[in-house]
Formats: structure tokens, C-alpha cells, sequence
């Protein structure tokens, strides 16, 4: 038959791109469990109704504090509030112990970043969803999966292995704190943000 | 920045403040005054007389800063060198560095180190490291940048408070700190009323290769004249 | 069906092309240039909050203060308190990188005993428990027949709350000694001291008050006494007017910024001191009352009569003019005169020294503001009777089992001092020691004792202050387990061997003790940590507010009385004038033969005792010079027929060693300069320490000097 | 029993014969790979350069190479663009010449660089201001118009031609053939030139510094020249020096003379060029920069000879011996003379790249030395015997000199 080479080669050009789309992100990502649930929405909500930063603070040299310690979750976790597994789980392996809680972070920038949360929340006045979008309202933690090559959690790259992201909050790598500081006209050096 | 040479007694607190600051490793074993890491150099330059007509004058060499023609930046392929436009400081950033030292040909004050081998800490001191400055790996080149971990702490602080600017004294680079004898001083070359504006203009100052035409921002300070013609003269001249 | 070869190409082709128009070859591109800026060769950086903690440096007797940035607890950077009244902001390099030493790679994780003597023995893990039992019997047996040699304790520091523990353990023992180390205290005042047996109190440099300071090599702005107090006087002569005139046979650090360098041939120092006193007398310099006061001054004015100045200036190497001109300025001038001490070359000789100490006598220096101050030591209950003497004063072979105390004074001495006093069995030696340093090689015993930083210490009156001072060393890491502070240890020990107890069981018990009997005397200010405010002790609420300053790291100060009185005091002491005349004597050292002076840099004379990042200084520059090089003048190498960077065989006395050459422009020619310091990175764990080096080849004189040596060199 | 691949009508020696003289290359290949994963696994710190001598062989050999492959771009130029035929003879050698020097060239590249991971950040974030970056490009597309052009060589092997389709294929490449030669010949330009504008631009180091004409620094324009001139001459050497290892006539002599000639021509223009320019340089541009020219030359290893024998004795002498007719016939003199030649431009690329840094900057510099160490000189080693085993391959297999049959 004439066409058989034809036939044969785009068959090759299928097969890779099946697993150039769907293999390989499945090999590239390893999928870690966080040590416990969290429930941002119940704090969030409105019986709540926390803010951010009353949780997540700035230490005394104005960097951020990043998770809170133990010690800020047994100000009012001393003891089991309600009756579900994670309270059980909180109080007992954690609170009690005062052992901090191992969280895998989606959003670590790696050490040579500088990112001062102080100057973006409280000079600039950025609102935290712009860059984590919707997390303080999640009812649950997403998956967390770490790139088996860089380390790094796969939200910084984005759930889209295109890179293309399906959301304005998706991704957190160089170019898009550069797109954010190129809309704001700022004339930056590369120290201004690495270290 | 300017360095009193006069004051310098060479001790080499500015050297060892330098490298704790800035996560710089401790030599490799092999590692020689040519391929080790020292941000801050201290060179200790004779003046040819043989005992007792000698004498010797100690000159800490850290990046020049240079603010004309920098050689540095030009030069390297991938925008890892950079002069901060707000600062003046000239940046390299070591992540984005792929290693061919084009910027150590170019420099010609040797202000530039390369890393020959994975940087090593003894097991224990990788605990005792600055937050504020990221190590770097091996086959990059890196140096001086006026201590910026520094200048972020400070901005940082400046900002955590609602003010634009950092506080006067928030940032001092970690060998103006460290200076027993007060030899250097450090501060804002634009701000005319600024100390070193007016060290930088008054005499006996002068700079290492002016005629190079790459506008140092470092400036040496010396009463002696044999110092000032020795910083003036052309090598092997 | 079958697939030719040419049909499996047409496939990989087109997959090839495929994968292109998938993340792939791109993500992987990217994520690998990702790894290699993170890859777990680089560790990661401390996270947590930043704290400071304002403590002091213990690292040799200067006591620094130290204002150190903690991040999650652990120190990341140290740095000097500006304004401190005792150290004035400095820190030297060693201090700056102090904190590193906990993680030296010579750091003792556990005790150690030594199989085997001399250059063949052999580190052998032990544990305490087994130290205490092989050394307890040894003290029962002293007890009992004292006569086959007794306990001695060698203090590198004295003045301290442990150094009074020390005394208390030996009173207990028949024979026993407290014996001062080297270089523990400051060679000028001792050498006073014995000439003015009658003046109260401690002798120290009134240098706040003083115009001229004649220094015979004191290396005044590279480590001397508490560091920051020179050269912070030195640094602001426009100010003050202060000068100094530096006699020294190297141009060294100190010698570089003096305002007159006198280039003199070492060994003549007391030849250039006596020339002085010559000029001071012939031309009525000195106070009249002098004549009266010192009981011997018949004697010297003989004496210093045959040193005319236009006679010794070839001897010494010092025009006749300038001899006279300096002894004009420090007549003219409230002023001092020392020998200083060389951090390996140890003190001049007894003649030398006298003859140095002897000119502040004769100037009537002692007592006077600007001068030699006489202040009242730190205030303390009722001290241990046994006496503090010097190691020299040890009889030979009558030691059998020394204890030598791991806080280092800064300055080292050839080991040979220490053999010759143990007994023919070689005796037993323990040294409580936070890392494997030269000295180890003495020991029979390596007791590891926490390292600087890590446990609460004092912080006692800097040798050569001008009044009292103290406070503590907080600690700014977790000391490890198997660490054991000298009291511990010393309880342990006395428990063991029967021996009464040393009262208080704990450091810091004995460091309340001191503040409270500080309190009591009413005494002195306290500074706040940052320099901040003072406090004056009378004006305490109760000594609990003395006690939380310190503990803050706060700094007490003593005041200063105003003193008038010259009290009586000799100019030569026991030494007779028959002993000045070698001085004289241009000749003495055979032709062909070099002189060998051991220099080292104020705690850096091991390489145990610096940080691994102090490479930078060493090793990554030509910045100081690598422990076992020899710096010899360019003019000296010529005449050797020898050149730079060449390898030598060193001989002397006690033996040879091969060292690298360094031609050096600010060595006097016909001196080997011989570096005694670290090399930083020679760090590779051993189970053998490393040797003295070239302090090795000193022949330590009767007085217990080894400052010069005979030498020759020859290409190796 | 390999005699199915070698081109009809040609000889060549058995294939033990031909084994024989691989092996011993193949082997020093094998000891180059292993010095390269020392320099990649454990760091650069098994080569002796330092922080002052950031620079060493492999740059130095990276220029000099890439000098020499030139020939490949120049012929290409001459035949395609300016229709001397009578290069046909030679161009597929100098392919494939062009194809090793800079292959290698890059492959070396890949192991001096301190991290080679990242190196594709030159394209993704480029300097456009930096040389290298314009090296890099240039270097890395001209090497894939140099595999394009070496795909019809290969394709006319006598077993591949008996696929249709790549004989078709391998025709309609060579009627592009010409546009492949004048995108060659213009990434050439540029990236020659950039390698000279390199050191051109070092403002820092008075030595090599030059005044910019137009955009690049002189260096620029005279290492173009410098290629270009020696490129022919290296063409001319090496097929002399295959004709004497393989003992056959591979091509007409004119051939040779003709690329002497134009060798000769290029270089008499660089020589005068290249002196108006030093002297330029030592009366204006040194001085100016604060170091008299005359410091350069004062130490023992670099005197005032150097001058003398790159622009005369390895310059201006070939160049007229090249020029002359009558000197040309000679063969002996033809390729002495090229070979001085491309000793001219070996010597040129270390001025360049081993002097400027040799030579101190600050006041009280000491003069520099530099060894280079096992690790360097067994890599570049490597590179080498890997030419010759291309070359040997192709020449084995393929038509380098289709003259070769006619001479038959």
C-alpha cells in the first residue's frame, strides 16, 4: 500500500504526543500527602470570619511569618473544638505535643528569591487572592506534588503543564512577578528580588 | 564607599566579616589565593624599599561598583550581570550564571571569583547560615554587591513599617560594620551632603584605574604619596 | 506483518517530530537548569524568627562584648558593641567567625585518652567515667606518699571565678600547685611587680591618660591585652595627642602605624632600655625623689653609665640621636613603657624585661595618672590561700599529674616547658579542651569542654587594664552532651579521689557568688548591654538587678580612684647588674648563624583555634602568613643563596624542620622569622594532632624565655 | 568487506589498514571523554585555570579552531556566491573540515563552561550587547548549516544513493546548496568577527581594548580578514597533508595554487590592516587607557618579538611568497608558506587570549602564568582525534575530492 510510511510516521507523531501530554506529567510530578486537613473556609467563613493576617503575621523585622506555629493554632485549639477526625488529629499529634505541623507549602519560593510580603500587602497593597487565589476560602488542601527534577511544588509552575494557566492567580514563577511589575511600570534590578 | 588606607592596620576583620555575611565557604583544601573566594580582598602592597626603608600599605579590594562602561556587564551572554539603576550597585545574580567567566577576563580589578569547586561547609556551620544571602553553587562567579541581603532587611523592616525609604543606619555593608580601626566609610555618592560625597572630593582621595574611564564607586584615601603614586602608575610600568 | 528497518525509522521520525509539539524537551529544559540552582549540594538557609543576643567573646582574655543575630535560635553573625567601655566596639577576626568554632572539625565530641607516649601514641575513644577512674587513684596516691611528686593545675587565664576553684582543689592536696601559664599575664607588670613589692593592688596601663607609650614589640594594634582598647585609643591620636614609639626588629602591624619605629636588632632590647635610662639620668630627667625611693639606684645609675648611647647605637642598630630623643619624649611626657608579649615568641628574657619594667620605675611612673595605674582587683569574698606562681617556678620532674585548663590565654609556648616539669614517668597529663589542638599531644587525657558560645562563662578583667571590669559570656547554642566544664569535671574528680567538696557545684553558682560580692562592695557602674545606660552599682535596688544586668549582657566596670602615691620600688630587684652585661656584648652570635624569633597572631596559633573560614585570611589571600613559613629579608636570602618559596631545612639545637621560605622586606636581615599559626583548612580529622611546629625548635632558656634560638638554613 | 560502502572507482586501503590507524585515536578519544566527565561531574577545579586566568587552552584552542574551520565558509563563499568552480575539488573536504573544527569547538565550549545545563539561557535571555552571545547564535546556527551542507556528502555514499528518496532529496539540496553558502558565509562573518570583538571590547584590559569602528572594536573586523585569509591555506595544508598520509593525487595542483593565491590576497590586506591598527593602538588607544604600550612587552616571555613574528615573519612573509607566481609553483614553498600562515593565526589567538591575561591591571599586579593541566590538554586532545576519525570516515567512504577520479 502507498501510504504506509505516511501512516507509519504520524502514528509516531500520535504516540508521542499521547505520552508528551499525559505520560510525562504523570512521571515528572510525585504527590506527597500534608501531614493533616485544613479547612480554610470554616476560619474564613462567617461564624469566623478571620482575616488572613490574623494568622498568617509578620515577625518583628517586618518578614512575613509565613504558617503560623503551633502556638498560634492552640490559642484557641488548646483544646478539641467540635468532634471531627482532623480536630482530633490537630489537638492530639500536635497541639498537645507542641510539635509543630510538617505542611508541604504550595507556594515556596526557593532560598535565592526575595519576596517581602511587606512591602507587596502593606506598601503596595495587594490583596493576598491575587497571587493565591481562592485558598482562604478552600474547604479542603488541594494535592500537593513536587517536581521529581527542580523540587519544587507543582503550583509554581501551574497545574497546566502547558504553562499556560487557567486562571490569573495560576503560577508562580519569575516571569509572573515580572508581567505583575512590568503593568506597574517599576524599573527593577535583578537584586531587588533575588539574594 | 570610601577606604582610608592610612587607617587600615590590615587585620582582616572586614575579609572574615565579609565571608560570614555572605555565605562565602571556607577554602577548598587545595584551593589557593587564586582560585579561592573572597568577596573582600586585602592586598598588602609594599613599597619596594628593603628594610628599614620599607613600607607597606594594606588595600581592601572589594567590587568596584563601577558605574561607566561596567566590563562586567556588557559582557555576559545571559544578563546575569547588571547595574541596579536605582542603587548603582552592580548585581550578579549566580542562578542565572552559566559559568564562562567572561566577566573575570573583563574585570580588571580582579573583584570577581569563580566557584573551581562545590562549595563545602564543615558538617554543623551549614546551620549558622545568613537567611538573607543564597548560597551559590559550584561553576558560577560571584561577588561584592555591597551586602544587599543587607539592604533588604532593610527595605523589608522600612516597608513592614508603611515608609518608602529605609532608615539612615539600617544599612552598612558588613566590612564597614566590622572595621576596627573606622577605615571605611560608606554611604550615598549622589547625596552631595553625604560624608562620602564629600571624602570622595577631598584630597589625597583617589580612585584604582581612572583612566579606564569605568567611573569606580569606590574610593582609597592615603596622606602618603607613595601610595597615591603607586595607584597611579601603569603595572610592570 | 513485519517491519522493515526503514519502516521502525519512518516511526521514530515521526515521534521525534511529535515530541517537539509536546512539553517534553521544554519542562525538561527547564526543570533541569532549575535543579542546578537548588540541587542538595547547596544547603538550605535558616528560616525562623531573627533575635540578638548581646553576649561576650571567651575566646582569649580581651573579652570582647559581642552583640550576636540569632535566626531560630542559632547564631548567624557576631558582631562588637560600639561604645562598650572595656572593648569599644572591636571583634577581631577570630571573634567574627567565633561562633563556627563549635562545628570545628577538630572539636573533641568525647573524651580521649591516649595510648602510648610521644609521636607514636595513639587517640583512643574513652568516657568520663573511665578519665575519672584512671586519675583518681593517682590523687589518692599523692596523698599518700607526696614525696614521688604532686598535682599541679595550670591556669591559661587566671582571675577567674574557676581559676579560685582551681586553687581550692590543689590546697586539698599535699604539694599541690596553681601555676600560671605563659602569657597569662602581661611580662612588663609582672617584672614591675617584683620591683615594687610594696604597692597595693594590681598593676595595669593607665593608657587613657597617657601621651607617649614606649612599646618594645607590644603588638598593641594586632591583639594585645583587650584588643579594641589600643587600638581604639590609637585610632583617635589626632584627637588626643597620644603617641607611640614602637622598638621592634620587624616592621609588623603595630610598627606600620607607630608614630616613631625604632628598627632595632632583637635582642638588644634591654641594651636600648638602659641607653634610656643612661640619657634619663645624664641628663636629670627623672624625678628627683627617685633617688630616695628606689633603694637600688646607686646600682643602676652605675649600671646604665657604661650603656652610652653613641656607644650601643651599633649594637642596637638605633642612631645615638634617637636613642636620646625618646628618652626625652617619655620624660617630657606622662608615659609608659612596655615589652608587650609576643603571641609565640613568649617574654623577653628576665634581664630584658626588668631593664624595660624598670624604666617606668625610674620615671616614676607607678601609681601615676597616665602611667602605671595600681587599682584594686575585683571585688571577692575570702580566695583559696594556695598561691598563683609561675609555671617557671614549678621544680623540674615534680608534677605527676597536671591539669591544664582550656581556656586559652591567646598565646602559645613550646610544649618542652610543660615536659621538663612532669616526673621521669612522663607523669599524667590532662587537658580539659574543646578541640584537638597542638597542645593535645602533651596529653594523656583529652577532656572535651564546651566550646565559646556554648556554656555560661565569665568575662574577667582584660591583663594590663587599668581597673576591675566583668561580665558574662552567655551561651548561644546547645553545648553537647559529652561536654564537661572544669567544675563539673574538678567535683567529679575530688569526689572520686576523697577529697573535700569544691563547695558550690555549678558554674553559674560560682558566677552569683562573684556578682554578689561585687553587689557588696558597692563598687563600679553597669553598663547596659548596647552601651545604652549606666548604672552605678551603689544605686541598685538589690543585687538581683546586678545579676539580671550581667545576665542581660551588661558589662560592670570598676571605678577609678585617683592615686598619687610612687610607692617604693627598685630598678633592677633581685637581678644583679653582672646580668646586663651579655646585653652588652655586640658579638654574641656566631657568624654563619641566623637568629630564630617564633611569631605568632594573638589567638591564632593553632590551627584548632580558627574557624575554617578564617581560610580567607591564610590561605584564599597573601593576607597573613601560613603556620610553618619562614619570612627571612630578600637581602639575607641572597646572601644564602636562597630565593622565595623555596623549601629549607631550619636547623637548631633541638633539631630541624623543613619550612617555606618567604622573602620578606620588613624582616631585619639575619633573622628567620619563624610563623607559628594555623592552617586553617588542614582540618582533616586525626587521630594524631598536629605538631607545635617551628615553636618546636626553640631552645627555652633557665628563665624560662625562648624568644631567640640560634639557626642556620639550608636549601632542603 | 567494508568494499559495498567505498565510492566507485576509488582506492583504499584494506580495512585492517584502516582499523589499525583508528584505533590509536580512537583510544586518546576515549581518555579525552573521561578528563571531560571529570570537568562536568566534579567541577572545573581539575583544570588549572584560576580566578586570574579565567581563560585558558581551551578558549585559546576554541578561537584558533574556528579560525581554521573558516575555510569551510571562505571556499563555500568563492564557489557558491562567486562561481570558481574549480573549488569543487575541495569543497566537501572543507565541509567537513568547517564541520570538525566546529563541532569541536562547541563540544569543548560545553565542558569549560561551569554549569552547561543552563547554558540554553543564552538563548531564552540574551545580552544582545554581549559578543558571546553573538558567538553563541551565530556558532550554533552556522554549525547546522554546516550539517545541512555535509548531508549531500554523506548521501552520495554509494549504498545510501540507492534510496530514491534521499537521492532525490540530495538533488534538491544542492540546488539550495548556494543560499545554505551565503547564510554560512554571513553567520561566519558575524561570528569570526564577534570572537575578535571579544577581546576587543574588554575595556578593562588596556592590552587587548580597541577603538569601536561602527559598532564592533578593530579586533572585529581583522579576526574576519585573519579567517578568512587563513581558511584557504588550512584547506590547502590539509589536503596536502591527506594526499601525502593516503599517497594519492586527490587534486589538480592549480587547485592547491589557485587557494594559495586567494589565501595570499586576503592576508596582504589583513597584514596592512592589522598593522595600521596596532600602531593606532600603541600610540592612542593604550595610552589612553594609562598603560604604555612598552609595559606590555617588558616581561622576558612577551617581548617586542611577538609583534615581529605574528605581523612579519608569520604575515607579511607568507603573504608575499602566496602572492608571487613564480614561488607558488613550488609546492614545497606553496605549502610552507600556508603553513606559516596558519602558524600566523595560531599566534595571533594566543596574543589574544593568553597575553591579555597574562598581563597585569592593577599597579601592583604581578605578571600571570598558567599551565594548563592533564584534564585540559587530554579534552582538547580528544577533539582532535575525533577530526581525524571524521575525517578518516568520511574520506574513507565518501567523495571529499571527486578530481580524485578523473586524476585516475
Amino acid at each position: 500500500m502507498r501510504f504506509k510510511g505516511l501512516i507509519l510516521f504520524l502514528l509516531g507523531v500520535l504516540a508521542s504526543l499521547a505520552i508528551g501530554w499525559f505520560a510525562f506529567p504523570a512521571a515528572l510530578y510525585r504527590t506527597e500527602a500534608q501531614p493533616m486537613q485544613f479547612n480554610h473556609a470554616i476560619h474564613t467563613g462567617e461564624q469566623n470570619g478571620m482575616t488572613c493576617d490574623m494568622c498568617h503575621e509578620y515577625m518583628e523585622n517586618g518578614s512575613f511569618k509565613g504558617i503560623p506555629t503551633i502556638a498560634k493554632c492552640a490559642e484557641c485549639h488548646s483544646a478539641t473544638i467540635g468532634s471531627s477526625e482532623t480536630e482530633k488529629v490537630l489537638v492530639e499529634q500536635f497541639v498537645t505535643p507542641q510539635k509543630e505541623i510538617p505542611w508541604k507549602v504550595y507556594s515556596r519560593q526557593p532560598d535565592n528569591a526575595y519576596f517581602p510580603h511587606a512591602t507587596h500587602v502593606k506598601r503596595a497593597e495587594i490583596k493576598c487572592e491575587v497571587c493565591h487565589g481562592p485558598h482562604g476560602s478552600s474547604t479542603a488542601l488541594p494535592v500537593y506534588q513536587v517536581n521529581r527534577i527542580s523540587g519544587y511544588s507543582r503550583d509554581i509552575w501551574g497545574r497546566n503543564i502547558s504553562g499556560i494557566p487557567s486562571h490569573p492567580w495560576e503560577g508562580m514563577k519569575m516571569d509572573r512577578c515580572v508581567r505583575c511589575h512590568a503593568e506597574r511600570q517599576r524599573d527593577d534590578s535583578c537584586l531587588d528580588c533575588h539574594k | 564607599m570610601v577606604v582610608d588606607l592610612d587607617r587600615c592596620t590590615g587585620c582582616g576583620a572586614c575579609m572574615v566579616a565579609c565571608a560570614v555575611e555572605n555565605n562565602v565557604a571556607p577554602a577548598e583544601q587545595k584551593a589557593t589565593e587564586r582560585t579561592g573566594v573572597t568577596w573582600l580582598r586585602v592586598y598588602p602592597v609594599s613599597n619596594g624599599e628593603n628594610f628599614p626603608a620599607n613600607d607597606t600599605v594594606f588595600i581592601p579590594m572589594p567590587c568596584q561598583q563601577c558605574g561607566n562602561h561596567t566590563p562586567c556587564v556588557s559582557v555576559c551572554p545571559q544578563n546575569a550581570v547588571e547595574v541596579d539603576p536605582s542603587t548603582g550597585i552592580v548585581g550578579q545574580i549566580p542562578q542565572r550564571c552559566l559559568g564562562c567567566r567572561y566577566c573575570m577576563t573583563a574585570c580588571p580589578y580582579h573583584a570577581r571569583y569563580f566557584n573551581w569547586w562545590d562549595p563545602q561547609w564543615p558538617e554543623g556551620t551549614e546551620t549558622l547560615l545568613n537567611p538573607d544571602v543564597a548560597p551559590r553553587m559550584r561553576g558560577v562567579a560571584e561577588k561584592c554587591n555591597f551586602c544587599h541581603g543587607r539592604l533588604h532587611a532593610a527595605r523589608t523592616k522600612a516597608a513592614a513599617a508603611g515608609n518608602k525609604e529605609i532608615a539612615a543606619g539600617d544599612y552598612i555593608p558588613a566590612c564597614v560594620e566590622s572595621c576596627p580601626s573606622k577605615a571605611i566609610v560608606f554611604g550615598d555618592l549622589a547625596d552631595e551632603t553625604s560624608e562620602v560625597s564629600r571624602l570622595s572630593h577631598s584630597n589625597d582621595t583617589f580612585q584604582f584605574l581612572p583612566k579606564l574611564g569605568t567611573a569606580p564607586k569606590v574610593f582609597y584615601h592615603s596622606a602618603k604619596e607613595w601610595v597615591r603614586k603607586m595607584a597611579d602608575r601603569a603595572p610592570l610600568a | 506483518m513485519n517491519i522493515t528497518r526503514r519502516e521502525l525509522l519512518t516511526f521514530a521520525g515521526g515521534s521525534i517530530l511529535g515530541a517537539l509539539f509536546t512539553p517534553v524537551p521544554w519542562k525538561l529544559l527547564d526543570d533541569s537548569a532549575i535543579w542546578t540552582q537548588n540541587w542538595s549540594l547547596i544547603p538550605g538557609l535558616p528560616r525562623g524568627p531573627e533575635t540578638f543576643t548581646f553576649t561576650g567573646c571567651t575566646l582569649c582574655p580581651g573579652g570582647c562584648a559581642i552583640k550576636a543575630r540569632r535566626v531560630n535560635g542559632l547564631p548567624v553573625s557576631l558582631v562588637g558593641v560600639t561604645g562598650h567601655p572595656v572593648s569599644n566596639g572591636f571583634l577581631c577576626p577570630m571573634g567574627i567567625a567565633g561562633h563556627h568554632l563549635a562545628y570545628h572539625p577538630l572539636r573533641l565530641r568525647r573524651p580521649w585518652a591516649f595510648t602510648g607516649k610521644g609521636t607514636d601514641s595513639l587517640l583512643t575513644p574513652s568516657t568520663l567515667e573511665e578519665v575519672i577512674s584512671n586519675l583518681a587513684p593517682i590523687v589518692k596516691d599523692i596523698q599518700s606518699s607526696p614525696t614521688k611528686g604532686t598535682v599541679a593545675v595550670l591556669d591559661q587565664r587566671p582571675d577567674r571565678v574557676v581559676s579560685d576553684v582551681y586553687r581550692r582543689f590543689v590546697s586539698n592536696i599535699p604539694g599541690g600547685m596553681y601555676a600560671l601559664a605563659p602569657g597569662s599575664e602581661d611580662p612588663t607588670l609582672t617584672a614591675l611587680r617584683s620591683l615594687c613589692k610594696t604597692a597595693e593592688g594590681k598593676l595595669g596601663y593607665d593608657l587613657e591618660n597617657t601621651e607617649v607609650i614606649l612599646s618594645f614589640g607590644a603588638p598593641l594594634l594586632d591583639g594585645w591585652s583587650c584588643p579594641g582598647r589600643a587600638v581604639h585609643l590609637l585610632q583617635n591620636r589626632i584627637h588626643s595627642g597620644l603617641r607611640l614609639i614602637q622598638a621592634e626588629g620587624v616592621q609588623s602591624r603595630t610598627a606600620l602605624q607607630a608614630d616613631t619605629w625604632l628598627p632595632l636588632i632583637p635582642g638588644t632590647e634591654a641594651v636600648l632600655a638602659l641607653a634610656i635610662g643612661n640619657v634619663l639620668i645624664r641628663e636629670r630627667l627623672v624625678p628627683s625623689k627617685i633617688e630616695k625611693t628606689s633603694a637600688d639606684f646607686q646600682t643602676y645609675k652605675k649600671l646604665v653609665a657604661k650603656f652610652q648611647p653613641e656607644t650601643v647605637a651599633d649594637i642596637c642598630g638605633i642612631p645615638a640621636s634617637a636613642i636620646s630623643e625618646t628618652a626625652r619624649t617619655i620624660a617630657s611626657h606622662s608615659s609608659v613603657v612596655m615589652s608587650g608579649y609576643n603571641p609565640a615568641g613568649g617574654p623577653f628574657d628576665a634581664a630584658t624585661e626588668t631593664a624595660i619594667a624598670g624604666l617606668n620605675a625610674l620615671l616614676g611612673n607607678i601609681g601615676r595618672i597616665g602611667g602605671i595605674s595600681l587599682h584594686r582587683p575585683l571585688p571577692s569574698g575570702p580566695v583559696s590561700t594556695s598561691p598563683a606562681i609561675a609555671l617557671t617556678e614549678i621544680p623540674d620532674h615534680s608534677v605527676r599529674l597536671l591539669l591544664i585548663d582550656g581556656a586559652e590565654s591567646g598565646h602559645t609556648y613550646p610544649s618542652s616547658l610543660l615536659r621538663r616539669k612532669l616526673t621521669a614517668d612522663g607523669g599524667t597529663v590532662v587537658m580539659l579542651s574543646p578541640y584537638l589542638s597542638s597542645r593535645s599531644a602533651l596529653a594523656d587525657f583529652l577532656v572535651p569542654s564546651p566550646a565559646a558560645f556554648e556554656s555560661l562563662e565569665e568575662i574577667s578583667t582584660p591583663p594590663g587594664a587599668h581597673r576591675a571590669s566583668f561580665a558574662l559570656s552567655l551561651p548561644l547554642m546547645k553545648q553537647p552532651d559529652t561536654a564537661v566544664d572544669a567544675v563539673t569535671f574538678l567535683s567529679k574528680l575530688a569526689g572520686a579521689a576523697g577529697l573535700p567538696s569544691l563547695g558550690a557545684e555549678s558554674m553559674e553558682s560560682f558566677l552569683k557568688q562573684r556578682a554578689h560580692d561585687i553587689w557588696l562592695s558597692k563598687r563600679g557602674t553597669l553598663t547596659a548591654p548596647a552601651g545604652t545606660s549606666v548604672t552605678p552599682t551603689a544605686e541598685m535596688a538589690g543585687e538581683e538587678q546586678l545579676w539580671k544586668g550581667l545576665s542581660e549582657g551588661g558589662c560592670w566596670v570598676d571605678d577609678v580612684e585617683a592615686k598619687e602615691a610612687i610607692p617604693q620600688s627598685m630598678l633592677l630587684g633581685t637581678l644583679t647588674p653582672d646580668r646586663f652585661d651579655g646585653a652588652s656584648s655586640p658579638a654574641q652570635h656566631a657568624t654563619g648563624t641566623m637568629r630564630l624569633i617564633p611569631h605568632g597572631w594573638r589567638n591564632a596559633t593553632t590551627t584548632a583555634s580558627v574557624a575554617p573560614v578564617l581560610s580567607k585570611l591564610f590561605q584564599e589571600s597573601h593576607l597573613r602568613s601560613l603556620g610553618g613559613r619562614v619570612h627571612i629579608n630578600p637581602a639575607t636570602l641572597a646572601a644564602n643563596a636562597l630565593s622565595d618559596a623555596d623549601i629549607v631545612k631550619v636547623t637548631t639545637q633541638s633539631g630541624s624542620m623543613t619550612a617555606q621560605v618567604v622573602a620578606d622586606h620588613t624582616v631585619i636581615p639575619g633573622v628567620i622569622h619563624a610563623v607559628v599559626g594555623p592552617s586553617p583548612n588542614n582540618t582533616a580529622p586525626t587521630n594524631q594532632p598536629e605538631g607545635e611546629g617551628l615553636l618546636g625548635l626553640c631552645v627555652v632558656r633557665d628563665d624560662g624565655s625562648w624568644r631567640i634560638t640560634e639557626a642556620s638554613i639550608a636549601r632542603a | 568487506m567494508d568494499r559495498q560502502f567505498i565510492p566507485r572507482g576509488l582506492q583504499r586501503s584494506s580495512f585492517t589498514r584502516f582499523a589499525a590507524w583508528i584505533l590509536p585515536w580512537i583510544l586518546l578519544l576515549g581518555l579525552g571523554l573521561y578528563a571531560m566527565y571529570l570537568c562536568l561531574a566534579e567541577g572545573l577545579h581539575h583544570t588549572n585555570m584560576d580566578n586570574r586566568f579565567a581563560f585558558g587552552l581551551w578558549i585559546y584552542l576554541d578561537l584558533t579552531v574556528i579560525a581554521l574551520g573558516a575555510g569551510a565558509f571562505f571556499t563555500g563563499f568563492l564557489l557558491y556566491i562567486l562561481r570558481r568552480e574549480e573549488l569543487k575539488a575541495v569543497i566537501n573536504s572543507a565541509v567537513v573540515l568547517g564541520l570538525i573544527c566546529y563541532s569541536g569547538a562547541v563540544a569543548v565550549l560545553m565542558v569549560d563552561v561551569g554549569q552547561p545545563l543552563r547554558a540554553w539561557f543564552t538563548f531564552w535571555h540574551p545580552n544582545t550587547h554581549s559578543m558571546l552571545a553573538e558567538v553563541t547564535f551565530c556558532l550554533t546556527c552556522y554549525l547546522t548549516v554546516l550539517a545541512i551542507e555535509y548531508v549531500p556528502v554523506v548521501l552520495k555514499n554509494r549504498k545510501l544513493r540507492q534510496i530514491p528518496r534521499f537521492l532525490v532529496f540530495e538533488f534538491e539540496l544542492h540546488k539550495v546548496m548556494p543560499v545554505f553558502a551565503g547564510i554560512g558565509t554571513f553567520l561566519s562573518f558575524f561570528h569570526q568577527g564577534s570572537l575578535g570583538g571579544l577581546y576587543g571590547v574588554l575595556v578593562g584590559r588596556p592590552f587587548a581594548f580597541r577603538e569601536v569602528l561602527g559598532i564592533w572594536p578593530s579586533t572585529f573586523y581583522l579576526f574576519v580578514l585573519s579567517a578568512a585569509a587563513v581558511g584557504p591555506s588550512f584547506v590547502l595544508l590539509t589536503t596536502w597533508l591527506v594526499q601525502k598520509l593516503s599517497g594519492r593525487q586527490l587534486v589538480k595542483p592549480e587547485v592547491l595554487r589557485f587557494l594559495g593565491k586567494v589565501s595570499g590576497s586576503m592576508l596582504i590586506v589583513y597584514v596592512l590592516l592589522k598593522t595600521v591598527d596596532t600602531l593606532y593602538w600603541i600610540n592612542h588607544t593604550a595610552p589612553a587607557e594609562g598603560a604604555p604600550a612598552y609595559t606590555f612587552y617588558t616581561s622576558l616571555g612577551f617581548g617586542t618579538w611577538i609583534l615581529f613574528a605574528e605581523i612579519i615573519l608569520l604575515g607579511l612573509l607568507p603573504a608575499v611568497v602566496l602572492l608571487s607566481k613564480r614561488l607558488r609553483a613550488r609546492p614545497a614553498v606553496l605549502v610552507g608558506a600556508a603553513f606559516l600562515a596558519c602558524c600566523g593565526i595560531v599566534m595571533n589567538r594566543f596574543v589574544m587570549t593568553i597575553q591579555t591575561l597574562a598581563l597585569p591591571t592593577l599597579p601592583f599586579d604581578p605578571m600571570m602564568s598558567y599551565v594548563p593541566s592533564w584534564q585540559e590538554v587530554a579534552t582538547f586532545l580528544a577533539i582532535v582525534a575525533y577530526g581525524v576519525v571524521l575525517y578518516s570516515f568520511s574520506f574513507r567512504y565518501m567523495t571529499l575530492f571527486p578530481q580524485e577520479r578523473e586524476i585516475r
